[in-house]
């Protein structure tokens, strides 16, 4: 991460001093009022900070590109395709999985606010929730995808998924060449968060690789 | 709401950034204030829809700044003073040690009783429809840039309760939802890529009729 | 451009407020500026469309502090800076007692050669026509809330230079200028008066095409 | 005017100190080089504080009442009806009346900027340009007309002109009741700026009027 993103995440997601106190001080209040729950709390965190994630996302990915058959259910059926996987707390609920292939190369976005597919990718980056995301991935994709550094052929038709209501999207990112005798284990290591978004593409594998 | 948290086709906001991959929380603001938010949430003191629109109805300065923590921690101090919890000046009262007085400790039920019966679905995959202009005060998940637009019915989501009318605390009004592609040409202008699309997902009111093809 | 400056139909500013008739100035700053900018007008080192521009291109967090003068000051410092005066810093550095380096005294041509011959007239009063659906980057007298909307021509105002050319200096593109008169309600919801309506003039340029009546 | 919407008329047109400071700098620095004409700069000025203003405008509107056949030629062809009027300096370029009358109440806004008919109204009040004004007067007259204090009944059509192009708009206002035995000049002193822009009805004939 150069300086510059460094300082916009920074700015972003960190509050002015006076504020800071105020959410600290929110919180000792409502647990003091018995209102939260300090336990739960805690066990959400965890959850989200070391059990849920986007090598979840990676995982499913990785099942498709080496089980055609699982591929085929999972974009029928992403809820029951997912159970098979038995990911503890994962559930796939209104979960729609959109296919890159060909032609086509898919990106998600939630231009009101930041919807995201908590389940299968965890928390959102923070860039996801920027005014500077959110306002030109619907209007000039092919721009944004060219600052994350990806290049998008003109015959390729981009697909724009705008998550506007209770439907969470999660790209399905083209296997990459080259990696026919990899196991699934390895082939999730190239299914990055990015690329599960719409914004890169899967790593490509180590040239070294037999 | 017509605000600035409507962000699509807006100009002037420059290049996106990113933030490297495996960070759930990029500050402890941040985590803090995603903490605090589960735990009203699952008490049932902050809800979705009205979080949503207390958030969008910060002052546009205020939103503008993008400090996601500090625009949380007013969207949930606002939902803490509809009910009645906490109203503005009890965390001030509270923190230079004076006692706030008793609290009800169960959220009360902000949802009005009205309860509808599920919209009957009026479309189908494959429909050419028109998508209505409306522009609500209150809070919405239509998106401005497609209002008016014509786009193709893809997919049926089933039913869902209408954000519209949980965040305006009318009731719930179940209705069918439906994915509507868009041609990026159609909502943007002949600027935008001819083989581009737009999806979103359209509640049967957002759909003003089906038209000719 | 789709920024703040395209106010129709924003929700959040809160009820109007008033000033007392026989004021030109409301101060000193204000009158300043104005003085400033007719003089900068006659001279050719500012121009309408262009400063439009400008203005509307501020950072998004300035433009919506609305300090008018302020504003304009800034716009039309840009205006000096594409015209080769003034580049940033130099204010300061003269400010600084620095002397400033020998500059160009009359002002740049800053629209390319190129001049159309006006559009002939392809609509009537009495047509209704739908608007564009464009989002052009760059300035534009187009309002979001008209875009996509379907109204009536109710006059021919004659041949314009056409603004959005002129501050992207791409050269003159003289055309017809129509009223367009549109029905509240098509453009705001159900919620609006059934005998309110807005007009607002189109470019040409502006113009779908008529549609069925 | 409340102190209200005193401190907003402030808000709007006081910059801070540094800003105030720099504005001064830079006519200095222009006048210096040459680029601007102070002599020339303080006639625009004096043109639009004393000698244009609501005032031109009333002037027509009193002869638009008074005469019903100048009103039909204002109507038709503004810019000749002003040109009887003889007043310096004013052109009537690109004005046109819109006129209020039973069933029908006009208003003027210009949405994007801030553009009035300076010719025959002078310089636009601040709240002109302000962002309450200018978001709400198209997508809600009536309410905004409601806080300017004028109730306007459900079966009147608003007609609202967004000004964003190269035609001015002026409202001319209908003629109150009661003023029937009044010069030209007294109908001109009830004639307001708001009315003109469609935000006020005329003022009333004093009562004690003969």
């Amino acid at each position: 991460m150069s300086d510059h993103d460094h300082s916009h995440a920074e700015d972003h997601t960190t509050p002015p001093p006076e504020i800071q106190l105020r959410i600290k001080a929110m919180e000792s209040l409502l647990v003091e009022m018995g209102v939260i729950d300090p336990a739960m709390m805690d066990a959400v965190v965890d959850f989200y900070e070391r059990q849920v994630g986007p090598r979840n996302g990676a995982r499913i990915v990785a099942r498709a590109w080496a089980d055609p058959t699982f591929k085929a259910r999972l974009l029928k059926d992403p809820k029951a395709a997912i159970a098979e996987l038995a990911m503890p707390g994962i559930s796939g609920d209104h979960l729609v999985m959109v296919e890159n292939r060909p032609g086509v190369h898919n990106m998600i976005v939630c231009t009101l606010c930041s919807c995201y597919p908590w389940q299968t990718m965890g928390l959102p980056p923070i860039w996801f929730k920027s005014a500077a995301y959110r306002s030109r991935a619907v209007s000039h994709p092919r721009d944004v995808l060219a600052e994350f550094g990806v290049a998008v052929p003109p015959e390729t038709a981009i697909k724009v998924w705008d998550s506007n209501a209770d439907i969470r999207y999660m790209v399905l990112p083209e296997r990459p060449a080259g990696t026919d005798h990899m196991t699934e284990a390895d082939l999730a290591d190239l299914v990055t968060r990015d690329s599960m978004i719409g914004t890169a593409l899967p790593l490509a594998p180590a040239k070294a690789a037999p | 709401m017509n605000s600035l948290h409507d962000l699509g086709g807006m100009h002037g906001f420059g290049p996106v950034w990113k933030t490297p991959e495996g960070v759930a929380f990029h500050s402890d603001a941040e985590q803090r204030v995603f903490r605090l938010m589960m735990g009203l949430m699952a008490g049932g003191w902050c809800d979705t829809d009205g979080f949503r629109a207390d958030v969008e109805s910060l002052p546009l300065q205020v939103y503008a700044r993008e400090c996601f923590p500090a625009n949380y921690l007013a969207g949930m101090e606002k939902q803490l003073e509809r009910r009645g919890l906490l109203m503005p000046g009890d965390l001030e009262a509270w923190m230079a040690g004076i006692k706030l007085g008793p609290r009800a400790t169960v959220p009360p039920a902000i949802m009005g009783e009205r309860q509808e019966v599920p919209l009957p679905s009026l479309f189908r995959t494959g429909d050419i429809v028109r998508i209505r202009s409306i522009n609500p005060e209150g809070h919405t998940r239509l998106p401005r840039y497609l209002r008016g637009q014509v786009g193709t019915i893809t997919a049926q989501r089933g039913i869902f309760d209408f954000p519209d009318a949980l965040a305006a605390r009318t009731g719930r009004r179940p209705q069918p939802v439906y994915t509507v592609e868009f041609r990026a040409t159609d909502v943007w202008g002949p600027e935008a890529a001819a083989n581009d699309r737009l999806s979103a997902e359209m509640f049967q009111d957002y759909i003003e009729s089906r038209v000719d093809g």
